[in-house]
């Protein structure tokens, strides 16, 4: 089999992390379908790194890793205080944005 | 090494087929599931086949890390953060947004087709797989990587974690501004505020059950919410024991009246088991 | 290299707008006095401008400065006058002056201009910035001068944007108190007029900085180092070095054409103007049609003809059916405005369909006759519309309605504003006169039918003048005006002077002409157009006494 | 001596300039400065023509040429005067009858607080006027034109006041204004043809050039000329006119201003030599002018708008003359100047009349006035006889040569003309008899309580006198051998005209309708009392009373059409240019509202506008990979 595969499967991943972060409400919700959409990028990065030989895809999905790290915990904290003053972890409710 | 050629192995081919479908079913219960616990389980399963894959791709480092940090840490927050504030009860997947799940399916899907007919037309048909990159040892030819091509990169990342670290702190962390109050301070204001003057009631203790999850019935045997912990009462954890009483109490009745020898035949039949219905919750409120 | 003239005379109003503003909000009179020397040493500088202008000097441009400013782009700080533009900043610099002196209290706060115009605002007192009004009128005669000196389109393009934000100011910040629905409905009035006169400007603005890149991608494009500098791409289109296809030439053409029409005013792009004019203090409204518009009209004749002669030709036919539905409809309109101010408005649209007009006319009368109807006509509005401005802010109202035998009670006012009127309709002795018959006959001696229509512009000039006058002027003396008080010194001294130009230069117009020509058949080469020939070559000078003799016996032999 | 010519035109200027500008200071001396500077130019004007007799009549013309004016490339309008006998002549008439009038105003004027700006006026048209005759080109010539025309709105409306003097001031600068346009085009259509417009070069090469062009330019003139000399179609400012003072009525729009038409035609007299068609215009115009201003004038009691009306058949009779060619100019120039005697001395008359009658202007409330003001009876009457013709006077010499030539135009032309002509004289007799009855004889229909009629101060009677002297024997002295034509005839040129009636046949025939006139005049006013108020009178007195409807037709047509069409185009620009734009606006405004709600404020949906982002983007670079 050829190991285009996996990129057929992180694409499929990919989508449904994205449909998740459309369909959700609870934000840690989302924050796991974004969670997820990462994960499939690095499938696709290690991937591509066996396609070419080099270790320069597992690198970035390294990183990846990282910032998805550190973005989880900040992001974490502010779902948290956000819960704190509204009580809620609905994303809709926090539409102040709007006019 | 050279496991990993261009072509995989037929094991590789069985493990993805399986694999692959776990990971896809995880993925959809993710965003499927009603309670994020559930999801965050299930995103977990998803993540730990993918490590799985990492391996099998030859990126040794990266799925153990894939289990360690990610399965590990970032999910363990994840739930920890569902515990703290996601306990109440599951959110509705009920659609609020007008279009917004059509929409959403729609390009997801068409996003999908996109991405896939864009790899299926991509010509990858070659691959040179890790063998001579691995040489040397997946962990040393990534350090080697890291601390000469992108030390730079690595470099911006830790100041990046130390950043988001201190940055959590600052949002999550709380000053006490003002001192506790005292409890005599608290019935002052419980007295103000006019409601629940006296201390809240204690749950329903008796002889066949004895547990907090139970509500104290009010004289007309109906359950009082108020003497249940909040959290419990949000997760819906309640067990009800209301009704066996009232029948019980019924029976009681019966008989002693049975054994007195009056009886009177327009008793009417009460329900053998009634629920009380909501409107006697409302009077049994009222009292 | 010399004293950088034309640098300076665009500075001075610059420094002094700066400092005017840095007056203390107390010592507002200080402030006017200082605005006032600042407009009349430029006028000063406008004059050595104009006597260091050598007429016959070979050369299009002279006094010209050059400095590279932004290298990339190719674009200059270049300078430089033809007759054209030394004309018009003279009348620029001329007119501020006279600006300045009427609008001496339109800013002053409300309570003291109900004190000292006789009632001209009502009621509660408001504060106005008096420093920020002559700062800004000091800030756009900075810009007009230097527009009307740069010879780089882009430089140009951006001083006849930037004049647009000084005017928006002054038009939506200070309203005469004339209007009929009190303070509060003026100002909102006034700053309809004042979006509506940016929105219309910046519009045609936007457009013509489209035409300058394109300009711009042209040249570079086909001289390899793209420029903005007029005249670079005049005397490369000459060399045969640079040829815009007919197709780009056209279309930058337009988008050059639709800014300049826009702020002529030209019709159907005129209607902000009424509104600007209606709304703002009589001062701003001269400033309005007598200076800024001027750029536009001057813009045509320096850029739209130099740059692109083959679309000018091109667009000839149009140009001139609008020019004229302008001087027609512009004329009609007037008569049946209610409101003075708007009236003098709609006659200006008249009067610059026919600056237009001479201008594409593509003759030496017409367009000699189109630079004098700029110079010309700002003195003549300026004159009218001020006396109009003294007349109204005495009464309080700009209705036509409202006032009647004014005559009777202020004849210096009557006086001035009848001359003004006849200078309007162009009365032979006043200078528009000599313009005007020179527009005509330039039109005339290429397009005999459309010279023929826009003669019917003078008597319907006769007509709203005459009415105008008539209704306010004549007639038993209203009661509201029975106790105006005729014209005081200060607005003698502004009035007085501009009238006296008007008919010297109606009797003796030749200093401005021999200034003029020259430009103008520079600009005629570039386009080469050749003046008509006459049917009948005379083959003498005319006008000279030696033909008197000649004339009877061919008569007698005409008769025989 | 050429150097005086700008004198002549200079003096008046700075008379007007010094009494328009010198303020309230010189009201006590404005009336002598004004009269000062008309008689100094009356006397400069006599030195040249002293010197003008001097010379042989080939060289009397001079030529003074002051600066180039507007040199714009081949256009070069100069300031220059040329003084030959055509403008020598027009001159003395107007600088003479001028400075009568002038004198005459003073006393006339004697009540007005305003005197001083009146004369400084009056010296503004004899410049004006002056520089109309004097000048060498046609572009000066114009602007003398319009300053006359300016000169008559001020006067017209010199008492503001009153609104119907404000509307007849602005009624006749308009009209004027349609004549001007007529000039102007001319001077253009000059322009284009022979690349100049001075009088020399033009007239000199008319032969060079085409028929059509010639026509062309001769209707032009021939408009200018209707609206200046009140010829129809452009008569109808006239009568309104008569609002201004009596004196403005008798310089301007009876002796000078309104002549300039014939002035014109006269000098372009080699233009309509060669263009017959436009000749036949100008004589049909002055034929049917003459008709019309006689019956306007018979029907009219306001004694100034009857003379009016006679002012205009005379000026068609002129105008008629002109457009006979050389067989008609000297004598249009001829009846011009006895013209300017006599009818200025009938305004003068009339003025003394209403002087001494507060101002009454209805005939039918004077009568028999003859014996309480003898002088201007006298005065009056002797001009009254120059119209008419009677035999003798300067009146009877003009008119009697027009209609000769009228009848020498020859056929079927000749014959209408001629009988226009006569037609004309028997009106003319008709209604100036009429005047002169119901004015002077008769019993007096005037309330002696109220009007106390009295005879005016010498100031006044003195120049009527002189111009009643001038009427009763300048045609006399004119046609003794043929002084005048001779001395016309190297500028006008001059053809004795071939008439099939006999000089002999023509003057009786002449003097048998004025019997006729005179007599249907006697036996209507002079036998029968006058009614005091009007009879409503025949279907034709009443139009004519109202100017032959005239000026209905006028304010139909133009006044309440053009007020339409200004107002509909007012709404139209409001609406439609102006609407039009602020429609862009206002759909630009509900556009951003609409869009506005797409930022709804959830970020799901920003996701989702995210996603679609995307996809777009994965699909064109797909499509650009793919191209």
């Amino acid at each position: 089999m050829n190991p285009v595969y996996y990129l057929y499967l992180a694409a499929l991943l990919f989508t449904i992390g994205g449909a998740g972060v459309l369909i959700r409400r609870n934000a840690i919700v989302v924050f796991m379908c974004i969670e997820l959409m990462l994960n499939a990028c690095n499938l696709a990065f290690v991937t591509f790194s066996r396609m070419h030989g080099n270790l320069d895809g597992q690198i970035i999905a390294f990183f990846t890793m990282v910032v998805a790290a550190a973005e989880v915990v900040v992001g974490l904290a502010i779902i948290v205080s956000i819960f704190r003053t509204r009580h809620t972890a609905s994303v809709d409710d926090a539409s102040l944005m709007k006019l | 090494m050279t496991v990993l050629a261009a072509a995989a192995s037929t094991g590789e081919a069985v493990q993805f087929w399986l694999l692959g479908i776990v990971a896809v079913a995880g993925a959809l219960c993710t965003i499927m599931l009603r309670r994020a616990v559930h999801s965050a389980l299930s995103l977990a399963g998803t993540m730990i086949v993918l490590a799985i894959f990492y391996l099998a791709n030859g990126a040794y480092f990266l799925g153990i890390v894939q289990i360690v940090v990610y399965t590990g840490a970032i999910m363990m927050l994840f739930l920890f953060v569902v515990m703290l504030v996601g306990v109440t009860a599951a959110d509705s997947l009920k659609e609020t947004l007008k279009g917004q799940r059509w929409l959403a399916a729609g390009l997801g899907i068409g996003f999908g087709v996109l991405l896939i007919a864009g790899i299926g037309n991509a010509s990858l048909k070659q691959f040179n797989g890790l063998g001579d990159a691995n040489a040397g040892g997946n962990v040393q030819g990534l350090a080697a990587l890291i601390f000469t091509k992108y030390v730079f990169a690595f470099e911006i990342t830790g100041a990046l974690l130390i950043t988001a670290a201190v940055g959590a702190m600052v949002l999550t962390h709380r000053e006490r501004t003002e001192r506790a109050k005292s409890q005599r301070e608290q019935s002052i204001a419980r007295i103000k505020e006019g409601k629940h003057i006296p201390p809240l009631p204690a749950p329903g203790v008796y002889a066949r059950h004895n547990a907090v999850d139970i509500p104290g019935l009010l004289p007309d045997g109906t359950p009082s919410e108020l003497t249940v912990n909040p959290t419990l009462r949000g997760r819906g954890q309640i067990r009800d024991v209301s009704r066996e009483s009232l029948a019980e109490l019924k029976a009681l009745e019966r008989r002693s009246e049975k054994w007195l020898g009056r009886e009177s035949a327009d008793e009417p039949e009460p329900p053998p088991s009634g629920g009380p219905a909501p409107k006697e919750h409302t009077e049994g409120a009222k009292k | 290299m010399s004293f950088p003239l034309l640098t300076a005379t665009a500075a001075l109003p610059a420094i002094g707008a700066v400092a005017t503003a840095a007056v203390p909000a107390a010592k507002r009179s200080a402030a006017k006095w200082l605005a006032l020397a600042f407009s009349l040493a430029t006028f000063a500088l406008a004059l050595v401008i104009a006597f260091r202008f050598v007429p016959g000097a070979k050369g299009p441009y002279q006094l010209t400065e050059s400095h590279a400013w932004i290298r990339d782009f190719g674009v200059r700080y270049d300078l430089g006058v033809d007759g054209i533009a030394v004309a018009l900043i003279a009348l620029t610099t001329l007119l501020i002056p006279f600006v300045i002196l009427a609008g001496w209290h339109d800013a002053d706060p409300l309570e003291d201009t109900a004190a000292s115009d006789g009632g001209s605002a009502a009621g509660n007192p408001r504060w106005r910035p008096t420093q920020g009004f002559f700062a800004l009128i000091l800030a756009v005669e900075a810009m007009v001068v230097l527009s009307f000196e740069a010879t780089d389109v882009f430089l140009f393009y951006i001083f006849f944007e930037a004049m647009l934000i000084p005017m928006y100011f002054l038009i939506g910040g200070f309203g005469d108190g004339a209007h009929a629905g009190g303070e509060d409905q003026a100002a909102t009035q006034r700053s309809y007029a004042a979006v509506k006169f940016l929105l219309y400007n910046l519009a045609g603005g936007l457009i013509m900085l489209a035409a300058v890149i394109g300009l711009y991608a042209a040249t570079a494009d086909q001289l390899g180092t793209g420029t903005f500098s007029l005249q670079q791409i005049v005397e490369a289109r000459a060399a045969g070095k640079l040829d815009l296809g007919t197709g780009t030439e056209r279309l930058l053409f337009l988008g050059f054409f639709f800014a300049f029409a826009v702020k002529a005013p030209l019709w159907p792009l005129h209607t902000w103007l009424p509104n600007a004019m209606g709304e703002a203090t009589a001062p701003v409204a001269v400033l309005i049609t007598a200076v800024v518009d001027k750029v536009g009209t001057f813009a045509m004749l320096r850029f739209c003809l130099q740059l692109f002669p083959g679309a000018s030709r091109w667009a000839t036919p149009v140009i001139l059916v609008l020019a004229l539905i302008s001087i027609v409809y512009g004329a009609l309109l007037a008569v049946g405005q209610r409101d003075i101010k708007r009236l003098i408005a709609y006659a200006s649209i008249s009067h610059f369909g026919f600056i237009i007009l001479g201008i594409f006319a593509m003759t030496t009368q017409g367009q000699g006759g189109a630079t004098l109807y700029m110079v010309n006509h700002g003195i003549s509005t300026a004159a009218l519309m001020l006396a109009a401005g003294f007349l109204i802010s005495r009464r309080g109202s700009r209705l036509i309605a409202d006032y009647g035998g004014v005559q009777k009670v202020a004849p210096v006012l009557a006086g001035t504003f009848l001359v003004g009127g006849l200078a309007t309709l162009s009365l032979p002795g006043m200078a528009p006169f000599v313009s005007e018959f020179l527009v005509l006959v330039g039109t005339f001696s290429r397009y005999p039918v459309i010279g023929i229509i826009a003669t019917l512009g003078i008597v319907l000039a006769a007509l709203y003048v005459l009415v105008l006058y008539q209704r306010t002027m004549t007639g038993p003396v209203r009661e509201e005006v029975r106790t105006m008080p005729d014209l005081r010194i200060r607005e003698l001294v502004v009035v007085a002077p501009l009238i006296a130009l008007l008919l010297f230069l109606g009797v003796y117009p030749k200093p401005l002409t021999d200034i003029v020509n020259p430009a103008v058949h520079h600009t005629l080469s570039v386009v080469d157009k050749k003046d008509p020939k006459p049917a009948v070559q005379v083959n003498a000078v005319p006008g000279g006494g030696r033909h008197g003799h000649a004339a009877p016996d061919q008569d007698v032999e005409a008769a025989k | 001596m050429e150097n005086l010519i700008a004198l002549l035109v200079a003096a008046p200027l700075v008379g007007a300039a010094l009494l328009l500008c010198g303020g309230s200071r010189l009201d006590r001396a404005g009336h002598w400065i004004g009269s000062l500077f008309a008689v100094a130019s009356f006397a400069i004007g006599a030195a040249l023509f002293a010197d003008m007799l001097g010379k042989s009549p080939e060289h009397r013309a001079l030529h003074q040429h002051l600066y180039s004016w507007i040199p714009v490339g081949g256009f070069r309008a100069d300031v220059a005067f040329q003084l030959d006998q055509l403008s020598m002549t027009f001159v003395l008439l107007i600088t003479g009858v001028g400075s009568l009038i002038h004198i005459y105003s003073i006393g006339y004027m004697a009540h007005d607080d305003r005197r001083r700006r009146f004369f400084g006026y009056l010296n503004l048209f004899l410049a004006a006027m002056l520089l109309l005759v004097l000048a060498d080109n046609y572009l000066l010539l114009y602007v003398g034109w319009e300053g006359v025309g300016l000169a008559s709105y001020l006067l017209i409306g010199f008492w503001q006041h009153k609104p119907s003097a404000a509307t007849a001031a602005k009624k006749a600068f308009l009209v004027n204004r349609v004549g001007d346009m007529g000039l102007s085009i001319a001077i253009m259509l000059m322009f284009t043809t022979f690349g100049t417009f001075a009088f020399g070069p033009v007239l000199a090469s008319t032969g060079a050039t085409s028929q059509g062009r010639l026509t062309a330019i001769g209707l032009l003139l021939l408009l200018a000329a209707c609206g200046k000399s009140a010829q129809v179609p452009l008569q109808s400012w006239l009568g309104d006119a008569m609002e201004g003072p009596t004196p403005v009525s008798a310089l301007i729009h009876a002796a000078t201003m309104v002549t300039a038409g014939v002035y014109l035609i006269t000098r372009s007299g080699a233009v309509f030599n060669a263009a017959p068609d436009a000749q036949a215009a100008v004589v049909a115009v002055g034929a049917v002018t003459l008709l019309f201003g006689a019956i306007v004038g018979c029907a009219k009691d306001d004694i100034k708008k009857a003379l009016a009306g006679s002012t205009m058949s005379q000026i068609g009779y002129m105008i008629m003359a002109a457009g006979l060619g050389p067989i008609g100019y000297a004598f249009a120039i001829m009846h011009l100047v006895t013209h300017g005697f006599f009818k200025a001395g009938l305004f003068l008359g009339a003025g003394s009349v209403m002087h001494g009658m507060n101002d009454e202007v209805d005939m039918r409330r004077y009568g028999g006035l003859r014996r309480y003001m003898p002088v201007t009876f006298v005065t009056f009457g002797l001009g009254y006889l120059a119209i008419i013709g009677f035999p003798g006077l300067s009146g009877f010499f003009s008119k009697d040569k027009i209609i000769e030539a009228a009848f020498a135009k020859g056929g079927t032309e000749g014959w209408i003309l001629g009988g226009a002509a006569l037609l004309g004289a028997a009106i003319t007799a008709f209604y100036m008899t009429r005047v002169m009855l119901m004015t002077f004889f008769g019993e007096k229909r005037w309330d002696p309580e109220e009007v106390h009629p009295h005879e005016s101060p010498k100031v006044m009677t003195i120049p009527m006198i002189v111009l009643a002297l001038g009427s009763v024997f300048a045609g006399a002295l004119f046609s003794v051998n043929e002084n005048f034509v001779r001395w016309l005839e190297p500028v006008t040129s001059f053809a004795h005209g071939h008439s099939p009636l006999s000089a002999t046949a023509v003057t009786s025939a002449t003097m048998v309708v004025l019997i006729i006139g005179v007599g249907i005049a006697w036996a209507m006013y002079g036998r029968r009392p006058v009614p005091a108020t009007a009879p409503r009178g025949s279907l034709l007195t009443r139009a004519a009373r109202r100017d032959l409807l005239q000026d209905d037709f006028n304010h139909v047509v133009l006044v309440r059409g053009g007020e339409h069409l200004t107002r509909t185009l007012v709404y139209l620009d409001h609406s439609v240019v102006d609407g039009a734009v602020n429609g862009t606006a206002a759909t630009m405004g509900g556009l951003s509202g609409r869009l506005r709600q797409l930022q709804s404020g959830f970020v799901r949906s920003y996701a989702v506008q995210m996603l679609g982002g995307a996809a777009v983007l994965v699909a064109a670079t797909l499509l650009m990979r793919g191209v």
